[in-house]
């Protein structure tokens, strides 16, 4: 198993003018980024100080800012989602309602760290297991013996689905598009909305904390106007609530606390 | 890791032994031809006596259900051979399912009912009688029905011995297009109207009608109760 | 051609038991792959004990060389793991597992069934094009059924073929598995007063039973039709 590299990538200054898009390939998104900062911080995962974390990663993704590198979306919704915690965490209470939700979603947080550290722990377990071809062989020389009642012919459902895949993409016409992402698109956005809202019951002002952490300005529209969309689609499916108390004010959503069920 | 990364000097000539012929077991065991003394000798240290350490293998497994046995210079295990009545070694091995024939399975299985037509309509080739008669020979594809429509074409669908050996529950366990993107088998460049059935239970669908009974002949077991 | 060809009724109790140990070791040796009882008892006469035979063969074999072992609901013999550094050959063909594969393969271990969206809530990333794929070809990991949720997500679990790669008897042999079960970290929810930030689609219903300890072992009850 690589480690990832404990050392920051620090990119050399891009020249004038140039985006570039900054090789975070070390890291398998931003959740093992933040896992990674707080191993820095030296101390087991329970005493780990939510706040401290957050300001790092952000100062984090400030830096990448000031380069004038793009991170990728992943990195920058939980930046926004970070941003919020930290004003929930440092004014209790700040929000529009009264639950001591800052306490929670740093819990939350807290808790998906070390499910992720668990699982990292697991799979170096696993994979230094004595293994079969390796350490432990089986039968080199098998006779073969019609032990199954079973007919003639083999094939597995993953078999079956892939030639039904395969089968299916060749009648595809292929009209090869290299992907522009410069739009989210409205699954997208509902992704990211649903992520940063999440569980909790608190009015979060999206588009505050999208705007804050969406560099390019071409995409800081395309943003809005997608997470607009999809925050009605969401709405009217009954999982958040939306509210606005001034014309062109900011928006407040929330979810729902029992959705209805789907129809 | 075990008591036998401890070197051989601690132990005694019979644990010695002992050690040795398991090591002579695994080896035997795992190799995919028979072994040479000189292959083997490596694994025993040195001045294992080779060829008694087999000796003594080969009567310990005298009268189990494998024995250890001598090709020429080579030392292998084999099945007994007053075992050999159990080892059919005929042409009843599983042998995997054509590329033609797991997509036409594949097909039947998620756009049923579906007539030959309509296969060979998909996959964009015409499929031979054989690949249908060995489907329904391995108990996987029967005849459901015929379409409504002019000539009545015969409509093919799934059986219950299908969902068996793919263990599934029912033919809704199929997965369908966003899970097969999920898993990586379906690309996510597909045009928006790319689109994949889902498959009708064994109940006849809307424009078929059952099989009469000339159609019937011999396909009689294939056909379940609906 | 030999003793065997003729009926058990002429054996004693003792010599019955004999004969059938005989058969399963011939069996079992001859095979590739695990052997369910199911496909070991025909051979082995009406009424036979299988299990029975099964654990005095695993006793008998117990410290040799190669090894009785169980595989789930399935049996193999296979060399003995103390003797890994000594026959250890080194994966020439296999490339390594990715990170992200092998973490994959672990949260679909630990945490089965599983949907693909509690595994990227896990990791916190989309799961790569083809890691599932990949996971699937190798035969470690399949499509177990469908959660009885809205969208009826399918679920991922692992296969005999996992176990037997990593030299596991049972799920519940998963190194840790208990201690992480009991930290409440192989749950898809928070302790008890806390939210997860999952997507939506992918929160639990109301109407479903949370993943718990139980769940391991019975899971097949899953797939029941909904």
């Amino acid at each position: 198993m690589t480690e990832p590299s404990t050392g920051w990538l620090v990119p050399e200054s891009p020249d004038e003018g140039e985006v570039m898009y900054v090789d975070l390939g070390s890291y398998e998104g931003p959740l093992d980024l933040l896992l990674e900062l707080s191993r820095k911080q030296k101390v087991d995962l329970a005493k780990l100080s939510i706040l401290a974390l957050a300001e790092q990663y952000l100062e984090f993704i400030e830096t990448m800012r000031e380069r004038r590198l793009e991170l990728a979306a992943d990195y920058l919704v939980m930046a926004a989602w970070l941003a919020y915690l930290k004003s929930r965490l440092m004014v209790p209470g700040a929000a529009s309602d009264d639950q001591p939700s800052g306490e929670m979603m740093a819990a939350l947080l807290q808790f998906r760290l070390k499910r992720l550290e668990a699982m990292r722990t697991a799979a170096a377990r696993l994979v230094n297991l004595p293994r079969l071809g390796r350490e432990v062989l089986g039968r080199g020389a098998p006779e073969p013996i019609e032990v199954a009642r079973h007919g003639l012919w083999d094939a597995s459902l993953y078999d079956l689905l892939k030639a039904y895949a395969l089968q299916r993409e060749r009648g595809v016409p292929r009209e090869y598009q290299p992907l522009a992402r410069t739009v989210w698109s409205l699954q997208e956005a509902r992704d990211i909305i649903t992520r940063l809202i999440g569980g909790s019951a608190d009015w979060v002002p999206l588009e505050t904390y999208l705007d804050r952490y969406l560099t390019a300005p071409e995409q800081r529209r395309t943003a809005t106007a997608s997470t607009f969309a999809s925050s009605l689609e969401l709405a009217r499916q009954g999982l958040i609530d939306l509210t606005q108390a001034t014309s062109f004010g900011p928006l407040y959503m929330r979810r729902r606390v029992t959705p209805r069920s789907t129809e | 890791m075990s008591a036998f990364e401890t070197e051989p000097d601690s132990l005694d000539a019979g644990e010695l032994a002992e050690r040795r012929l398991r090591i002579l077991e695994a080896l035997l065991f795992a190799a995919a031809t028979p072994l040479s003394v000189a292959e083997m000798a490596p694994y025993l240290g040195e001045d294992a006596p080779v060829d008694l350490l087999l000796a003594e293998l080969r009567h310990r497994y005298r009268s189990r259900g494998v024995n250890l046995v001598r090709r020429g210079d080579r030392w292998a295990f084999r099945t007994a051979e007053d075992l050999g009545f159990l080892l059919r070694r005929d042409e009843t091995e599983t042998r995997p399912l054509s590329r033609a024939a797991l997509e036409t399975l594949a097909i039947i299985a998620y756009h049923q009912p579906v007539t030959r037509a309509e296969i060979e309509d998909v996959r964009g080739v015409a499929t031979g009688k054989g690949t249908l008669d060995l489907l329904m020979d391995a108990g996987w594809v029967r005849m459901r029905g015929r379409r409504r429509t002019p000539g009545r074409p015969v409509t093919y669908g799934t059986t219950v011995g299908f969902l068996d050996h793919f263990g599934l529950e029912a033919l809704s366990d199929l997965p369908g297009i966003e899970e097969l993107r999920g898993a990586g088998l379906l690309s996510s460049r597909l045009p928006p109207g790319f689109q994949m059935p889902l498959p009708l239970d064994s109940v006849l669908a809307e424009e078929e009608d059952p099989l009469d009974a000339g159609d019937m002949g011999e396909r009689l077991g294939d056909a379940e109760p609906g």
